[in-house]
């Protein structure tokens, strides 16, 4: 049931919250300091930002979680989307860590999501964009021999663990290997985000790390991936359109702000119109989470992908073509919020593929 | 398509208006509107008469003046579920528009003669106010009125008058004083379509339908009483009536009445490219519609809605443009031929008459690009 | 090979007689007397036309034509189709008699085509928009027994005989049956054009009025029939274009003609982009049509198919949505060319089929 | 694709390319160009050793001069084989930017001096038109020259410059009279880079390359000599050095380049709208090819091309923006891997980097809107 309310006190603390942490760490500058570093260290505010309880508001409260709905997390994660922070939290927590609520049972799911929520450790999944095992799992005693290679892995360069979807046969199924088990290669992607490449041949599984019927948790990892991706998308397309707002109203060419142009007028229309299209997307499908039939949920999520990607695309382009050569440096946000929309534009599955799994819903 | 409003108040409203259109609903009419087929003065007065015995008719306006007393909510699941089941759309410039300007700033005189008149279908209204110079800006209208013993005295021309020939009574904007800023100088007046100087021109559109046409005043006699407010205070009045219900602006039960329409056309097809767009164009329906809950949230939360309602007029538009585009595009050549000829299959009749009749949806109510300049204008401080 | 030459001399002449034409014969008053009259009735300036020479122009010396080169006709065409002209010229003479000039023996080819050429008579082919049979032929003594119906043939409410493609098997076959014998229903469609359906069942052909191995006479046929609606769209593109142009100049809003606002100019380069680039195609393929290589030939009448569709759609909802209102209507000529246009796209096969076409001859 | 130009005297001219390039080219410059690597200082600067031994450094100056002496038609076709066959497009500066300036207006003594060294290579420019305050709206700059003794002294800045850490020179437009109209004091000086008083600041792209600069002047002394033509004239020759190759602008060669590129990454993906989308932009190439063309036929003819050519640059730089966002499509996550990384494939491996960059060809060059404008004011009549 979709009721579409205005956010409550909580998330807008949370949102206050998370617009003071940008402004004090997120800098072009101090993003500038964090992007020198090694990918494989440690995200640079994550003990922060668990201390903030922003790892474990997502997370129900029977795991260790403070088990917000996404609903009043909506702000946070636009706050953070349009602040461009470099920290794991789509891949560690909003995928992994709730993948992991789902897979276990209670008291282990607690144990295991602790020191994750602490911000002590990072495990991520290592897994196709949507979930599905790129990796191979043969029968090796009690457990399983592993081989295959993830490309690409959001969170991986710095992980402690993966949590590798394989494919064991008919059941869908996760391994838990650590990364030192793993040949990791770390690197930064074209937003800066630390990711890595992670080969699992040779690697083996007891069966303490092997867990078998986890569709039902993979889905739900992926439905919260997908959409805190949506949901820093809309954030960072309303920060687009501000700079791009603030811009044209400054900048002056042929003895007036180019704002005073009428086409000018018209391209900032529409682009307020996407910023406002994306965030009604993010919400609805922020609603649809709660929904209990998983094809409902599913088919707005997709739906929710198709439209925030042509709106990113569209918001994207006007963006650099209205500031102009200004535009393409590296020295303005700009070009860092392009950036991070190509990656979020990838992150939980391209518009193709939900444009198809919507299809295939109808 | 999937219904946002789905709370279990919203599913018992939704039952009980297809509950209604079941009983009610002549079923020629229904064919002939889930068909495209364009609509009979008929076919709408018999169904106006089945929604005023339910007490239907007026949506916006409060329950003591006979309207439906429905929350903004329940007007768009009234929209939606009315389009869905193919119900004729009632003319909106008695109920939607003059109707809650005269609530809001008639005489109680103008509200006990009018009111009750629109509710019964008794009185149908027509709108004056584009004038043959005065399309899109509007304020530079010039037909005059001149006062005179008891009232006053107008002449000029208004057009793009749409069902002015089922219409008995017209609200209509004269310039009362041509000597201030060009919006200060304007009145409402109701003007009976009898009254003598009154005379139709009817405009045959490109899509051979003749909704619209051109009114001619040559002098005709308007009593004080029928000013609407006050003298040179039409234009607010003007405004707030075009503002009208906001968030139906985008007209939801419409794009999908359209895009069922579309997708019964598609089927069977087999053309990938065309699917897609079926697909694109449903998302982007969820989105206005989406959006329009997120303003109705705010609405309901008293949050007041300004300007930024031109983009569900935007949107709106473009997505019904798109889907009679598209229908062009599968319907191919048996669009071209005439229904008479027999030749065709019956799905695809009314196809290019709807493509080129819903061209005026990007052009009336405000162009589009009129609606931008807004945007960028009041939302965005450009 | 394309030589991309400026038009002759000879070009420039049946231009401007044309353009004469027009403005004598086709107001649009004069066009709505025609539009009353019964689709049956002649063509209004048939014999004009062919006393003119057009309806011999287009047609090899050989056969009684007078062999002009599309390229040379081009201007004609683009006029003819600027001037909304209600006579046949496309199916009766670009498609219909370019397809017996090829499929009969040259001196059986003159007999057949000078009724015609003289304007005295009108056949027209009755086949699928791109040429394919829609009537089966089934063997019946020495010749067939058609049954089908093909829903629309233009030109078809006043043809004395109709050139049926006719599916006999395997081999591609034309029938030739005289109007007298067909179940032929006139109407016109919706841009006023005079069309019919016809109901071929149970008409006897005998031997002489069958056609077999007529696959290169009817693919010439499509192919010109195809030139000529993009000819004239390019023409009628144009025309919208400059009514346009002259209504943004004229029209006062808010002070100034329309036309002085930045996003009417830019709406109106446009428009005008569009026009260059379909009348560069209407050239590209009239140069294509005389391409010995039938791939190449057919490759880029069907981009040039895909692309006017494209610009004719941009300009009809461009040149609508700036006329306003007036647009709407039936009293300027905009409404009347925005429906010609629409009957046009779908002549010798729609967009989809050809960027079909287009995509399998890669 | 289909090549238009065809006539027995094209192909000839196309194998004279063909065998030239099989000939000359470094098989690993060809590989680059052909993925779509950055382009590398010595992979251009051998490439230009290559074709001034062959004469072909300057394809629109006439012979005398040094020049490959081309028709324009010899141009579009050299154009077309020099980017099917991957080699390295030649910086304009020199050959197409200002040679052809100082052919028509400079001094003998500057065409002696400085035109033997573009041809060679010896000499590199750089193009000082831009200023932070000043981009589209070129005429506003403020760089100022004040005259001194046997010459000027100039401050200011420039950007944009693209690869002047590879120029010794660069020709500038200054401001010479600041007391008349902004377009009327204006003129173009050469200057050298080493020059006291240049100094140059790197601007790092988006797509982390470090192509473009600013330029600081301070006090810069520029002989008398080195102003091109007449004082505050300059306006005249930069409008005529920006029309330059009017023919050219729409970049046939490059966007049947970048189109071979994406249908090589499409291959075998199986994605019926990606490949329906790649047919429609070699359509669009088609298309803008054809208009080329009849300006060609028209320039052959003795027609002066006018501002109509604004449409090839508008058209040019859409699609090759449309060809890198369908490569971001095709190419899915393996784009967003660096290529250090080494797990994506090879050919994915630009594909971020030059959807980033091709951003510019709608801005620089008069962006697209000054493009309609032109379209729209000098074509129309608007």
């Amino acid at each position: 049931m979709i009721r579409f309310g205005l956010p409550g006190e909580e998330a807008r603390l949370l949102q206050d919250t998370a617009e003071r942490f940008v402004a004090d760490r997120y800098g072009l500058a101090q993003r500038a300091v964090m992007l020198a570093r090694p990918p494989q260290e440690a995200p640079a505010h994550w003990r922060e930002m668990a201390a903030l309880g922003w790892l474990a508001a997502p997370l129900p409260r029977g795991v260790g979680g403070l088990g917000m709905a996404p609903v009043h997390l909506q702000g946070l994660l636009e706050t953070l989307g349009a602040g461009l922070i470099l920290e794991p939290y789509g891949p560690a927590i909003m995928n992994c860590a709730a993948t992991l609520s789902r897979l276990l049972p209670r008291a282990q799911a607690a144990g295991a999501l602790a020191p994750m929520l602490a911000g002590d450790r990072v495990e991520v999944l290592a897994a196709s964009p949507m979930g599905q095992a790129l990796v191979q799992a043969e029968p090796e005693g009690d457990g399983w021999a592993l081989s295959g290679t993830v490309p690409l892995v959001p969170g991986g360069a710095a992980a402690h663990a993966f949590w590798v979807a394989v494919d064991c046969g008919a059941e869908s199924a996760l391994a838990h290997v650590p990364a030192s088990k793993a040949q990791v290669r770390g690197f930064r992607l074209v937003d800066g985000q630390a990711a890595a490449s992670a080969c699992f041949d040779g690697v083996s599984c007891g069966p303490r790390a092997c867990f078998t019927g986890a569709a039902d948790a993979l889905a739900h990892g992926a439905d919260m991936g997908l959409w805190a991706a949506l949901a820093e998308t809309s954030g960072l397309i309303g920060a687009l359109c501000r700079a791009t707002l603030d811009h044209v109203k400054l900048r002056q060419q042929f003895g007036r702000p180019i704002g005073r142009f009428q086409v000018v007028q018209h391209r900032m229309a529409d682009m307020y119109m996407h910023t406002e299209e994306a965030r009604s997307m993010a919400q609805l499908t922020a609603e649809a989470l709660e929904e209990k039939d998983a094809g409902v949920r599913r088919r707005l999520l997709s739906a929710a992908r198709v439209k925030t990607d042509a709106a990113a695309r569209a918001v994207l382009r006007d963006a650099v073509q209205l500031h102009g050569g200004m535009g393409m440096t590296d020295e303005l946000a700009v070009g860092h919020m392009v950036k991070r929309l190509l990656v979020l534009a990838q992150t939980g599955g391209s518009r193709a593929a939900h444009l198809k799994r919507f299809q295939a819903s109808g | 398509m999937t219904d946002l409003l789905n709370s279990p108040e919203d599913i018992a409203f939704r039952r009980e208006i297809r509950d209604f259109v079941a009983a009610e609903l002549n079923p020629d009419t229904r064919d002939r509107i889930r068909r495209g087929a364009p609509l009979r003065h008929e076919d709408i007065a018999r169904w106006h008469k089945s929604m005023y015995r339910k007490g239907w008719v007026a949506p916006t306006w409060p329950v003591q003046h006979g309207g439906a007393g429905w929350s903004a909510r329940q007007r768009l699941i009234a929209d939606e579920e009315l389009f869905r089941l193919h119900t004729p759309p009632l003319p909106n410039f008695g109920p939607r528009m003059i109707g809650p300007i005269l609530i809001r700033f008639g005489s109680r005189a103008q509200q006990q003669r009018f009111l009750p008149a629109i509710l019964s279908g008794a009185d149908w209204w027509c709108q004056g106010f584009s004038e043959p110079g005065a399309g899109s800006d509007l304020a530079s209208l010039t037909t005059r009125a001149v006062p005179t013993d008891g009232g006053w005295i107008v002449t000029g021309a208004k057009t793009w008058t749409t069902f002015a020939q089922h219409a008995n009574r017209m609200f209509c904007l004269v310039r009362t004083d041509g000597q201030v800023k060009k919006q200060e100088g304007i009145s409402m007046m109701l003007i009976d379509m009898d009254a003598p100087g009154v005379s139709r021109r009817p405009i045959r559109l490109m899509d051979g339908t003749e909704e619209v046409n051109e009114i001619l005043l040559d002098q005709v006699f308007v009593p004080c009483g029928m000013v609407v407010g006050e003298v040179n205070r039409g234009w607010t009045y003007a405004k707030a009536l075009l503002e009208g219900e906001r968030l139906g602006i985008g007209g939801i039960g419409r794009c999908k009445h359209l895009l069922g329409r579309v997708r019964h056309m598609a089927q069977g097809a087999d053309d990938a490219l065309a699917d897609a767009r079926l697909a694109e164009l449903e998302i982007d329906i969820m989105a206005l519609e989406a959006t329009t809950l997120r303003l109705l949230a705010a609405a309901e939360a008293g949050v007041p809605l300004g300007a930024e309602t031109s983009l569900l007029k935007i949107r709106g538009t473009e997505i019904q443009q798109a889907l009679t585009e598209l229908m062009l595009d599968i319907a191919g050549p048996a669009a071209l031929v005439p229904v008479a000829a027999g030749s065709n299959e019956d799905v695809f009749e009314n196809v290019v008459c709807q493509f080129l009749n819903w061209r005026k949806l990007s052009i009336y109510g405000g162009s589009n690009e009129i609606q931008r300049t807004i945007l960028a204008g009041q939302v965005l401080g450009l």
